[in-house]
Protein backbone atom coordinates (compact mmCIF):
# COMPACT_ATOMS: atom_id res chain seq x y z
CA UNK A 1 0.00 0.00 0.00
CA UNK A 2 2.53 2.34 1.30
CA UNK A 3 4.57 1.69 -2.02
CA UNK A 4 1.44 2.66 -4.01
CA UNK A 5 1.60 5.71 -2.57
CA UNK A 6 5.35 6.24 -3.10
CA UNK A 7 4.36 5.78 -7.06
CA UNK A 8 2.07 8.68 -6.75
CA UNK A 9 4.00 10.89 -5.37
CA UNK A 10 6.76 10.34 -7.86
CA UNK A 11 4.45 10.29 -10.78
CA UNK A 12 3.31 13.34 -9.50
CA UNK A 13 6.89 15.08 -9.30
CA UNK A 14 7.43 14.04 -12.89
CA UNK A 15 4.72 15.93 -13.65
CA UNK A 16 5.69 19.04 -12.08
CA UNK A 17 9.19 18.86 -13.79
CA UNK A 18 7.62 17.90 -17.00
CA UNK A 19 5.31 20.96 -17.30
CA UNK A 20 8.52 22.93 -15.46
CA UNK A 21 10.46 21.70 -18.63
CA UNK A 22 8.19 22.90 -21.01
CA UNK A 23 7.53 26.48 -19.69
CA UNK A 24 11.33 27.64 -19.53
CA UNK A 25 12.81 29.37 -21.85
CA UNK A 26 16.55 29.17 -20.83
CA UNK A 27 17.81 25.98 -22.32
CA UNK A 28 20.13 25.58 -19.55
CA UNK A 29 18.04 25.52 -17.02
CA UNK A 30 15.90 23.20 -19.13
CA UNK A 31 19.28 20.84 -19.19
CA UNK A 32 19.41 20.93 -15.08
CA UNK A 33 15.97 20.08 -14.79
CA UNK A 34 16.26 17.09 -17.44
CA UNK A 35 18.85 15.89 -15.24
CA UNK A 36 16.52 16.00 -12.36
CA UNK A 37 13.71 14.33 -14.31
CA UNK A 38 16.41 11.34 -15.16
CA UNK A 39 16.99 10.88 -11.97
CA UNK A 40 13.25 10.74 -10.49
CA UNK A 41 12.37 8.39 -13.49
CA UNK A 42 15.32 6.15 -12.04
CA UNK A 43 13.29 5.85 -8.30
CA UNK A 44 9.97 5.34 -10.01
CA UNK A 45 11.72 2.41 -11.87
CA UNK A 46 13.36 1.19 -8.53
CA UNK A 47 10.00 1.34 -6.74
CA UNK A 48 8.13 -0.64 -9.78
CA UNK A 49 10.97 -3.49 -9.51
CA UNK A 50 12.34 -2.65 -13.07
CA UNK A 51 16.00 -2.20 -11.68
CA UNK A 52 17.84 -3.21 -14.76
CA UNK A 53 15.76 0.05 -16.41
CA UNK A 54 17.10 1.94 -13.43
CA UNK A 55 20.44 0.96 -13.59
CA UNK A 56 20.06 1.96 -18.04
CA UNK A 57 18.63 5.10 -16.96
CA UNK A 58 21.61 5.67 -14.21
CA UNK A 59 24.23 5.75 -16.75
CA UNK A 60 22.26 7.24 -19.75
CA UNK A 61 19.90 9.29 -18.56
CA UNK A 62 21.83 10.81 -15.86
CA UNK A 63 25.29 11.02 -16.86
CA UNK A 64 25.60 10.45 -20.80
CA UNK A 65 22.83 12.07 -21.83
CA UNK A 66 23.08 14.94 -19.63
CA UNK A 67 26.41 16.04 -20.50
CA UNK A 68 25.78 15.47 -24.27
CA UNK A 69 22.89 17.66 -23.64
CA UNK A 70 25.89 20.45 -22.70
CA UNK A 71 27.88 19.40 -25.19
CA UNK A 72 25.39 20.26 -27.64
CA UNK A 73 24.80 23.71 -25.52
CA UNK A 74 28.03 24.77 -26.02
CA UNK A 75 27.39 25.32 -29.53
CA UNK A 76 23.95 27.30 -29.77
CA UNK A 77 22.54 30.33 -27.54
CA UNK A 78 21.25 29.61 -24.07
CA UNK A 79 17.63 31.62 -25.31
CA UNK A 80 15.23 29.10 -26.43
CA UNK A 81 13.18 31.31 -29.59
CA UNK A 82 9.63 31.15 -28.67
CA UNK A 83 7.45 31.07 -31.67
CA UNK A 84 3.57 32.43 -31.50
CA UNK A 85 2.30 30.48 -34.80
CA UNK A 86 0.01 27.62 -34.13
CA UNK A 87 0.87 24.37 -35.98
CA UNK A 88 -2.21 22.43 -36.62
CA UNK A 89 -0.61 19.51 -38.21
CA UNK A 90 1.18 19.20 -34.86
CA UNK A 91 -1.40 19.39 -33.33
CA UNK A 92 -3.70 16.63 -35.13
CA UNK A 93 -0.36 14.79 -34.77
CA UNK A 94 -0.57 14.86 -31.36
CA UNK A 95 -3.95 13.95 -30.66
CA UNK A 96 -3.74 11.49 -33.34
CA UNK A 97 -0.70 9.39 -30.95
CA UNK A 98 -2.42 10.10 -28.12
CA UNK A 99 -5.77 8.68 -28.58
CA UNK A 100 -3.96 5.65 -30.56
CA UNK A 101 -1.83 5.43 -26.71
CA UNK A 102 -4.82 5.51 -24.90
CA UNK A 103 -6.61 2.41 -27.00
CA UNK A 104 -3.67 0.71 -26.98
CA UNK A 105 -3.77 0.45 -23.15
CA UNK A 106 -6.95 -1.02 -23.24
CA UNK A 107 -5.21 -4.71 -23.92
CA UNK A 108 -2.47 -3.88 -21.05
CA UNK A 109 -3.62 -5.74 -17.77
CA UNK A 110 -5.02 -3.50 -15.12
CA UNK A 111 -1.84 -2.27 -12.55
CA UNK A 112 -1.24 -4.80 -9.91
CA UNK A 113 -4.09 -6.83 -11.25
CA UNK A 114 -3.03 -10.72 -9.96
CA UNK A 115 -4.26 -12.04 -13.71
CA UNK A 116 -1.32 -9.97 -14.98
CA UNK A 117 1.65 -12.36 -16.16
CA UNK A 118 4.24 -10.92 -14.48
CA UNK A 119 2.47 -11.36 -11.23
CA UNK A 120 1.57 -15.06 -11.84
CA UNK A 121 4.77 -16.18 -12.58
CA UNK A 122 7.67 -14.20 -13.86
CA UNK A 123 8.90 -12.00 -11.18
CA UNK A 124 8.71 -15.31 -9.01
CA UNK A 125 10.53 -17.05 -11.89
CA UNK A 126 13.03 -14.69 -11.98
CA UNK A 127 13.61 -14.52 -8.41
CA UNK A 128 13.48 -18.15 -7.68
CA UNK A 129 15.66 -19.65 -10.54
CA UNK A 130 17.28 -17.19 -12.42
CA UNK A 131 20.69 -18.44 -10.11
CA UNK A 132 20.15 -22.14 -11.19
CA UNK A 133 19.10 -21.43 -14.78
CA UNK A 134 21.96 -19.28 -15.59
CA UNK A 135 24.52 -19.47 -13.33
CA UNK A 136 24.94 -15.87 -12.46
CA UNK A 137 24.15 -14.73 -9.24
CA UNK A 138 22.88 -10.98 -9.98
CA UNK A 139 19.73 -10.43 -10.81
CA UNK A 140 19.67 -7.62 -12.64
CA UNK A 141 22.45 -8.79 -14.45
CA UNK A 142 20.88 -12.37 -15.57
CA UNK A 143 17.72 -10.70 -17.01
CA UNK A 144 18.98 -8.16 -18.74
CA UNK A 145 22.05 -10.51 -20.17
CA UNK A 146 20.08 -13.54 -20.49
CA UNK A 147 16.56 -13.37 -20.58
CA UNK A 148 15.99 -10.17 -22.83
CA UNK A 149 19.23 -11.14 -24.77
CA UNK A 150 18.37 -9.94 -27.87
CA UNK A 151 16.79 -7.24 -26.72
CA UNK A 152 19.70 -5.67 -24.78
CA UNK A 153 21.81 -6.24 -27.88
CA UNK A 154 19.85 -4.42 -30.21
CA UNK A 155 19.59 -1.27 -27.02
CA UNK A 156 23.60 -1.57 -26.27
CA UNK A 157 23.85 -1.59 -30.48
CA UNK A 158 21.47 1.47 -30.87
CA UNK A 159 23.11 3.37 -28.13
CA UNK A 160 26.51 2.65 -29.23
CA UNK A 161 26.04 4.07 -32.78
CA UNK A 162 24.23 7.51 -31.43
CA UNK A 163 27.16 8.17 -29.29
CA UNK A 164 29.82 7.52 -32.03
CA UNK A 165 27.54 9.88 -33.98
CA UNK A 166 27.28 12.69 -31.23
CA UNK A 167 30.77 12.09 -30.70
CA UNK A 168 31.72 12.53 -34.35
CA UNK A 169 29.57 15.87 -34.42
CA UNK A 170 30.75 17.28 -30.43
CA UNK A 171 34.17 15.82 -29.91
CA UNK A 172 37.93 16.43 -30.97
CA UNK A 173 40.92 14.54 -30.70
CA UNK A 174 44.09 15.99 -28.53
CA UNK A 175 46.29 16.96 -30.94
CA UNK A 176 43.57 18.90 -32.27
CA UNK A 177 42.56 20.61 -29.14
CA UNK A 178 46.13 21.52 -28.70
CA UNK A 179 45.72 23.74 -31.85
CA UNK A 180 42.55 25.34 -30.33
CA UNK A 181 44.12 26.40 -27.23
CA UNK A 182 47.38 27.86 -28.86
CA UNK A 183 45.04 30.22 -31.78
CA UNK A 184 43.33 31.55 -28.47
CA UNK A 185 46.58 32.47 -26.76
CA UNK A 186 48.00 34.15 -30.29
CA UNK B 1 59.80 8.19 -14.06
CA UNK B 2 60.78 4.61 -14.95
CA UNK B 3 58.89 1.89 -16.76
CA UNK B 4 59.71 -0.13 -13.33
CA UNK B 5 57.34 2.35 -11.47
CA UNK B 6 54.96 2.62 -13.95
CA UNK B 7 54.46 -1.26 -14.01
CA UNK B 8 53.85 -1.23 -10.43
CA UNK B 9 51.65 1.67 -10.48
CA UNK B 10 49.40 -0.42 -13.16
CA UNK B 11 49.81 -4.06 -10.66
CA UNK B 12 48.84 -1.49 -7.84
CA UNK B 13 45.56 -0.44 -9.69
CA UNK B 14 44.91 -4.00 -11.08
CA UNK B 15 44.93 -4.71 -7.17
CA UNK B 16 43.19 -2.03 -6.42
CA UNK B 17 40.60 -3.12 -8.54
CA UNK B 18 39.90 -6.77 -7.63
CA UNK B 19 40.00 -5.99 -3.96
CA UNK B 20 36.96 -3.37 -5.03
CA UNK B 21 35.07 -6.17 -6.86
CA UNK B 22 35.42 -8.81 -4.55
CA UNK B 23 34.19 -6.57 -1.92
CA UNK B 24 31.39 -5.76 -3.75
CA UNK B 25 30.76 -9.12 -5.86
CA UNK B 26 29.84 -11.08 -2.35
CA UNK B 27 29.66 -14.62 -5.16
CA UNK B 28 32.75 -16.08 -5.36
CA UNK B 29 32.16 -19.49 -8.09
CA UNK B 30 35.25 -20.12 -10.57
CA UNK B 31 33.04 -18.46 -13.56
CA UNK B 32 31.96 -15.21 -11.79
CA UNK B 33 36.23 -15.14 -10.76
CA UNK B 34 36.91 -15.54 -13.76
CA UNK B 35 34.91 -12.98 -15.63
CA UNK B 36 36.19 -10.62 -12.45
CA UNK B 37 39.76 -11.20 -13.66
CA UNK B 38 38.99 -10.59 -17.49
CA UNK B 39 37.29 -7.37 -16.33
CA UNK B 40 39.67 -6.11 -14.25
CA UNK B 41 42.66 -6.46 -16.88
CA UNK B 42 40.08 -5.09 -19.11
CA UNK B 43 39.77 -1.91 -17.00
CA UNK B 44 42.96 -1.54 -16.06
CA UNK B 45 44.43 -1.60 -19.56
CA UNK B 46 42.09 1.07 -20.83
CA UNK B 47 42.63 3.10 -17.86
CA UNK B 48 46.74 3.04 -18.18
CA UNK B 49 45.99 3.97 -22.10
CA UNK B 50 44.12 7.01 -21.53
CA UNK B 51 47.50 7.57 -19.11
CA UNK B 52 44.64 7.81 -15.98
CA UNK B 53 47.37 6.33 -13.90
CA UNK B 54 48.50 8.74 -11.41
CA UNK B 55 52.08 8.24 -10.77
CA UNK B 56 53.11 10.70 -7.62
CA UNK B 57 51.51 8.50 -5.37
CA UNK B 58 52.82 5.79 -3.19
CA UNK B 59 53.03 2.61 -4.55
CA UNK B 60 49.98 0.59 -3.76
CA UNK B 61 48.23 3.63 -2.69
CA UNK B 62 47.91 2.98 0.82
CA UNK B 63 49.11 6.25 2.23
CA UNK B 64 45.31 7.29 3.12
CA UNK B 65 45.81 4.79 5.81
CA UNK B 66 47.58 7.44 8.06
CA UNK B 67 44.83 9.68 7.89
CA UNK B 68 42.03 7.28 9.25
CA UNK B 69 42.43 8.09 13.12
CA UNK B 70 41.83 11.76 12.17
CA UNK B 71 38.72 10.96 9.73
CA UNK B 72 37.26 10.10 13.06
CA UNK B 73 38.44 13.44 14.93
CA UNK B 74 37.05 15.04 11.63
CA UNK B 75 33.48 13.47 12.11
CA UNK B 76 33.35 14.47 15.62
CA UNK B 77 34.39 17.74 14.55
CA UNK B 78 31.45 18.28 11.19
CA UNK B 79 28.94 16.63 13.92
CA UNK B 80 29.71 19.77 15.74
CA UNK B 81 29.80 22.07 13.31
CA UNK B 82 26.58 20.30 12.13
CA UNK B 83 24.57 21.36 14.86
CA UNK B 84 26.19 24.66 14.82
CA UNK B 85 24.74 25.47 11.53
CA UNK B 86 21.65 23.95 12.29
CA UNK B 87 21.05 26.49 15.09
CA UNK B 88 21.74 29.71 12.98
CA UNK B 89 19.20 27.85 10.39
CA UNK B 90 16.43 27.37 12.66
CA UNK B 91 16.94 30.79 14.66
CA UNK B 92 13.97 33.21 13.20
CA UNK B 93 16.43 36.05 13.38
CA UNK B 94 19.38 34.21 10.87
CA UNK B 95 22.21 34.88 12.96
CA UNK B 96 25.33 34.54 9.91
CA UNK B 97 27.66 37.16 9.59
CA UNK B 98 29.52 35.52 6.28
CA UNK B 99 33.07 36.32 5.87
CA UNK B 100 36.11 35.54 3.65
CA UNK B 101 39.38 34.10 5.50
CA UNK B 102 42.29 32.68 4.03
CA UNK B 103 44.36 30.24 6.05
CA UNK B 104 47.75 28.66 5.61
CA UNK B 105 48.23 24.67 5.17
CA UNK B 106 50.92 24.29 6.71
CA UNK B 107 51.08 20.36 4.60
CA UNK B 108 54.08 19.67 2.12
CA UNK B 109 52.68 17.00 -0.22
CA UNK B 110 49.25 17.71 -2.65
CA UNK B 111 47.75 14.88 -1.26
CA UNK B 112 47.42 16.23 2.32
CA UNK B 113 46.52 19.80 1.45
CA UNK B 114 44.09 18.17 -0.93
CA UNK B 115 42.62 16.66 2.68
CA UNK B 116 42.66 19.63 4.31
CA UNK B 117 41.07 21.64 2.54
CA UNK B 118 38.15 19.23 1.70
CA UNK B 119 37.87 18.49 5.37
CA UNK B 120 37.33 22.64 5.45
CA UNK B 121 34.84 22.16 2.82
CA UNK B 122 33.15 19.19 4.71
CA UNK B 123 32.20 20.45 8.15
CA UNK B 124 29.35 22.72 7.21
CA UNK B 125 29.84 26.77 7.81
CA UNK B 126 33.35 26.73 5.95
CA UNK B 127 33.66 26.18 2.47
CA UNK B 128 37.26 26.24 0.86
CA UNK B 129 37.19 28.41 -2.30
CA UNK B 130 40.70 28.41 -3.85
CA UNK B 131 43.39 26.62 -3.52
CA UNK B 132 47.01 28.76 -3.79
CA UNK B 133 50.32 27.47 -3.11
CA UNK B 134 50.28 27.17 0.65
CA UNK B 135 47.08 29.74 1.05
CA UNK B 136 43.30 28.57 0.97
CA UNK B 137 40.41 30.97 0.92
CA UNK B 138 37.88 30.08 2.60
CA UNK B 139 34.01 31.26 2.74
CA UNK B 140 32.99 31.17 6.23
CA UNK B 141 28.84 31.14 7.55
CA UNK B 142 30.13 33.16 10.77
CA UNK B 143 32.96 34.24 12.79
CA UNK B 144 33.32 31.35 15.24
CA UNK B 145 33.69 29.07 12.42
CA UNK B 146 36.49 31.82 10.74
CA UNK B 147 38.44 31.83 14.11
CA UNK B 148 37.70 27.73 14.94
CA UNK B 149 39.77 27.56 11.50
CA UNK B 150 42.41 30.41 12.44
CA UNK B 151 43.46 28.61 15.44
CA UNK B 152 45.29 25.57 13.04
CA UNK B 153 43.79 22.88 15.09
CA UNK B 154 43.00 20.93 11.97
CA UNK B 155 46.13 22.29 9.96
CA UNK B 156 48.27 20.72 12.60
CA UNK B 157 46.76 17.40 13.02
CA UNK B 158 46.71 16.69 9.13
CA UNK B 159 50.34 17.54 9.38
CA UNK B 160 51.60 15.53 12.11
CA UNK B 161 49.10 12.87 10.56
CA UNK B 162 51.13 13.24 7.62
CA UNK B 163 54.34 13.42 9.03
CA UNK B 164 53.64 10.27 10.86
CA UNK B 165 56.57 7.84 10.29
CA UNK B 166 54.88 4.57 11.51
CA UNK B 167 52.66 4.40 9.17
CA UNK C 1 8.35 4.61 11.43
CA UNK C 2 10.03 4.38 8.42
CA UNK C 3 7.62 5.44 6.35
CA UNK C 4 7.50 9.32 7.82
CA UNK C 5 10.95 8.77 6.87
CA UNK C 6 10.54 8.02 3.26
CA UNK C 7 7.76 10.78 3.15
CA UNK C 8 10.03 13.11 4.26
CA UNK C 9 12.55 12.64 1.82
CA UNK C 10 10.03 12.83 -1.23
CA UNK C 11 9.28 15.74 0.03
CA UNK C 12 12.72 16.83 0.24
CA UNK C 13 12.66 15.54 -3.37
CA UNK C 14 9.97 18.24 -4.21
CA UNK C 15 11.60 21.05 -2.74
CA UNK C 16 14.65 20.05 -4.26
CA UNK C 17 12.55 20.53 -7.57
CA UNK C 18 11.03 23.62 -6.41
CA UNK C 19 14.65 25.26 -5.87
CA UNK C 20 15.79 24.16 -9.14
CA UNK C 21 12.68 25.60 -10.81
CA UNK C 22 12.53 29.28 -9.26
CA UNK C 23 16.20 29.42 -8.55
CA UNK C 24 17.64 33.11 -10.36
CA UNK C 25 20.90 32.20 -10.90
CA UNK C 26 22.31 29.06 -12.67
CA UNK C 27 24.48 28.09 -9.64
CA UNK C 28 21.25 27.48 -7.88
CA UNK C 29 20.05 25.35 -10.49
CA UNK C 30 23.01 22.84 -10.28
CA UNK C 31 22.90 23.05 -6.60
CA UNK C 32 19.46 22.02 -6.67
CA UNK C 33 20.34 19.38 -8.79
CA UNK C 34 23.85 18.26 -6.97
CA UNK C 35 21.05 18.25 -3.65
CA UNK C 36 18.73 16.24 -5.83
CA UNK C 37 21.22 13.31 -6.34
CA UNK C 38 21.96 13.02 -2.92
CA UNK C 39 18.57 13.33 -1.87
CA UNK C 40 18.26 10.18 -4.92
CA UNK C 41 20.70 8.04 -3.68
CA UNK C 42 19.57 8.24 0.16
CA UNK C 43 15.79 7.48 -1.29
CA UNK C 44 17.12 4.41 -3.32
CA UNK C 45 18.59 3.01 -0.52
CA UNK C 46 15.67 3.52 2.28
CA UNK C 47 13.12 1.91 -0.72
CA UNK C 48 15.15 -1.08 -0.49
CA UNK C 49 15.05 -0.92 3.46
CA UNK C 50 11.24 -0.26 3.14
CA UNK C 51 10.62 -3.44 0.72
CA UNK C 52 13.35 -5.49 2.36
CA UNK C 53 15.09 -5.92 -0.53
CA UNK C 54 18.72 -4.70 -0.20
CA UNK C 55 19.82 -5.83 -3.78
CA UNK C 56 18.99 -2.04 -5.26
CA UNK C 57 21.79 -0.67 -3.70
CA UNK C 58 23.97 -1.35 -6.94
CA UNK C 59 21.86 1.48 -7.91
CA UNK C 60 22.13 3.95 -5.59
CA UNK C 61 26.15 3.35 -5.58
CA UNK C 62 25.94 4.41 -9.44
CA UNK C 63 24.30 7.21 -8.78
CA UNK C 64 26.44 8.31 -6.16
CA UNK C 65 29.38 8.06 -8.60
CA UNK C 66 27.46 9.72 -11.67
CA UNK C 67 26.37 12.52 -9.52
CA UNK C 68 29.63 13.81 -9.05
CA UNK C 69 30.71 13.23 -12.87
CA UNK C 70 28.13 14.92 -13.76
CA UNK C 71 28.49 18.09 -11.37
CA UNK C 72 32.43 18.36 -12.01
CA UNK C 73 30.93 18.05 -16.30
CA UNK C 74 28.32 20.93 -15.65
CA UNK C 75 30.91 23.03 -13.84
CA UNK C 76 33.31 22.67 -16.39
CA UNK C 77 30.99 23.48 -19.00
CA UNK C 78 30.39 26.81 -17.40
CA UNK C 79 34.08 28.05 -16.31
CA UNK C 80 35.25 27.06 -20.20
CA UNK C 81 32.17 26.39 -22.11
CA UNK C 82 33.30 23.35 -23.34
CA UNK C 83 33.47 20.07 -21.42
CA UNK C 84 36.30 18.33 -23.62
CA UNK C 85 39.04 20.92 -22.12
CA UNK C 86 41.33 20.62 -19.01
CA UNK C 87 41.46 23.23 -16.48
CA UNK C 88 45.14 23.06 -16.24
CA UNK C 89 46.58 23.62 -19.70
CA UNK C 90 48.10 20.45 -19.69
CA UNK C 91 47.42 17.70 -22.09
CA UNK C 92 46.07 14.97 -20.08
CA UNK C 93 42.36 15.81 -18.91
CA UNK C 94 41.64 16.55 -15.21
CA UNK C 95 38.78 13.70 -15.03
CA UNK D 1 11.03 -3.62 18.36
CA UNK D 2 14.74 -4.71 19.70
CA UNK D 3 17.34 -2.17 21.07
CA UNK D 4 19.07 -2.12 17.75
CA UNK D 5 16.10 -1.65 15.26
CA UNK D 6 14.76 1.18 18.12
CA UNK D 7 18.41 3.18 17.57
CA UNK D 8 18.50 3.05 14.31
CA UNK D 9 14.97 3.59 13.32
CA UNK D 10 16.00 6.91 15.37
CA UNK D 11 19.41 7.45 13.55
CA UNK D 12 16.99 7.56 9.90
CA UNK D 13 14.06 9.88 11.75
CA UNK D 14 16.86 12.21 12.51
CA UNK D 15 18.82 12.16 9.42
CA UNK D 16 15.57 12.85 7.47
CA UNK D 17 14.80 15.90 9.79
CA UNK D 18 18.16 16.79 8.88
CA UNK D 19 18.02 17.00 5.42
CA UNK D 20 14.65 19.09 5.99
CA UNK D 21 16.42 21.65 8.31
CA UNK D 22 19.19 21.40 5.20
CA UNK D 23 16.34 22.83 2.48
CA UNK D 24 15.24 24.81 4.94
CA UNK D 25 18.04 26.71 5.12
CA UNK D 26 18.71 26.92 1.22
CA UNK D 27 15.43 28.35 0.91
CA UNK D 28 16.47 31.21 3.99
CA UNK D 29 20.30 31.85 3.14
CA UNK D 30 20.47 35.04 1.36
CA UNK D 31 22.99 34.51 -1.32
CA UNK D 32 24.43 31.47 -2.92
CA UNK D 33 27.42 30.88 -1.25
CA UNK D 34 25.69 30.73 2.11
CA UNK D 35 22.78 28.22 0.58
CA UNK D 36 26.07 25.70 -0.13
CA UNK D 37 26.58 26.05 3.29
CA UNK D 38 23.02 25.03 4.14
CA UNK D 39 23.58 22.36 1.33
CA UNK D 40 26.18 20.49 2.83
CA UNK D 41 24.28 19.81 5.76
CA UNK D 42 22.05 17.48 3.35
CA UNK D 43 25.43 15.91 2.36
CA UNK D 44 27.30 15.28 5.46
CA UNK D 45 24.76 15.39 8.80
CA UNK D 46 21.71 13.81 6.90
CA UNK D 47 23.57 10.96 4.94
CA UNK D 48 25.74 10.09 8.03
CA UNK D 49 22.73 9.83 9.96
CA UNK D 50 20.92 7.80 7.38
CA UNK D 51 23.57 5.43 6.45
CA UNK D 52 24.43 4.77 9.50
CA UNK D 53 20.76 3.76 10.60
CA UNK D 54 20.85 1.88 7.98
CA UNK D 55 24.10 0.00 8.79
CA UNK D 56 23.30 -0.55 12.10
CA UNK D 57 19.89 -2.62 11.31
CA UNK D 58 21.79 -4.60 8.92
CA UNK D 59 24.56 -5.65 10.97
CA UNK D 60 28.00 -6.75 9.31
CA UNK D 61 27.28 -8.54 6.01
CA UNK D 62 27.53 -7.00 2.16
CA UNK D 63 25.01 -5.10 2.53
CA UNK D 64 26.39 -2.91 4.93
CA UNK D 65 29.48 -2.63 3.49
CA UNK D 66 28.08 -1.37 0.66
CA UNK D 67 26.14 1.11 2.43
CA UNK D 68 29.26 1.94 3.95
CA UNK D 69 31.51 2.45 0.92
CA UNK D 70 28.44 4.65 -0.48
CA UNK D 71 28.71 6.70 2.69
CA UNK D 72 32.52 7.02 1.86
CA UNK D 73 32.00 7.87 -1.88
CA UNK D 74 29.84 10.21 -1.04
CA UNK D 75 31.58 11.91 2.00
CA UNK D 76 34.39 12.17 -0.83
CA UNK D 77 32.87 13.44 -3.79
CA UNK D 78 30.31 15.98 -2.24
CA UNK D 79 32.81 18.71 -0.84
CA UNK D 80 34.92 18.25 -4.15
CA UNK D 81 31.65 19.46 -6.01
CA UNK D 82 30.91 22.15 -3.74
CA UNK D 83 34.34 23.53 -3.73
CA UNK D 84 34.13 23.15 -7.77
CA UNK D 85 30.63 25.07 -7.22
CA UNK D 86 32.04 27.90 -5.44
CA UNK D 87 34.92 28.34 -7.34
CA UNK D 88 33.50 28.17 -10.42
CA UNK D 89 30.70 31.14 -9.08
CA UNK D 90 33.49 33.22 -7.75
CA UNK D 91 34.97 33.12 -10.93
CA UNK D 92 31.70 33.84 -12.97
CA UNK D 93 31.97 37.11 -10.63
CA UNK D 94 29.22 36.07 -8.65
CA UNK D 95 29.72 38.46 -5.71
CA UNK D 96 29.13 36.63 -2.37
CA UNK D 97 27.36 39.22 0.59
CA UNK D 98 30.14 39.77 2.86
CA UNK D 99 28.90 41.14 6.71
CA UNK D 100 31.41 42.46 9.49
CA UNK D 101 30.63 42.51 13.11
Amino acid sequence: MIVLYINVIILCLLVITAIAINQQDNLFATTMLTGIFSLLSASLFVCLDAVDVAFTEAAVGAGIALILFLGALSLIKYKEKIKNKISFLGFFIVILTGSLLIYGLQDIPAFASPENPVQTYLADRYIVASEKEIGIPNLVTSVLASYRGYDTLGEVTVIFTACIGVLMLLGRSRGDYKGIVSREKS
Amino acid sequence: MSNYDIFFHKISLIISLAFLWVMLSGHYTPLLLLLGILSVLVVASISSRMKLIILDQPILQLYFIRFIPYGFWLIFQIIKSNIDVCKRILNPKLPISPRLVTVRSSQLSNFAKVVYANSITLTPGTISIDLDDSNIEVHSLSKIGAEGLKTGDMDRKITSAEANPYV
Amino acid sequence: MFEITIFIILFAMLLALVLAIIGKTVYDKILAVNIFGTVTVLFIALFGFLTKRPDFLDIALVYALINFISTIAILKFFEYGDISRSSTKNEQGDI
Amino acid sequence: MDIISLVSSLFITTGALSILVGLLGVYRMPDFYTRLHAASIIDTLGAMLILFGLILYYGLNIVSLKLLLILIFILITTPTAAHALAKSALHGNLKPILKDD
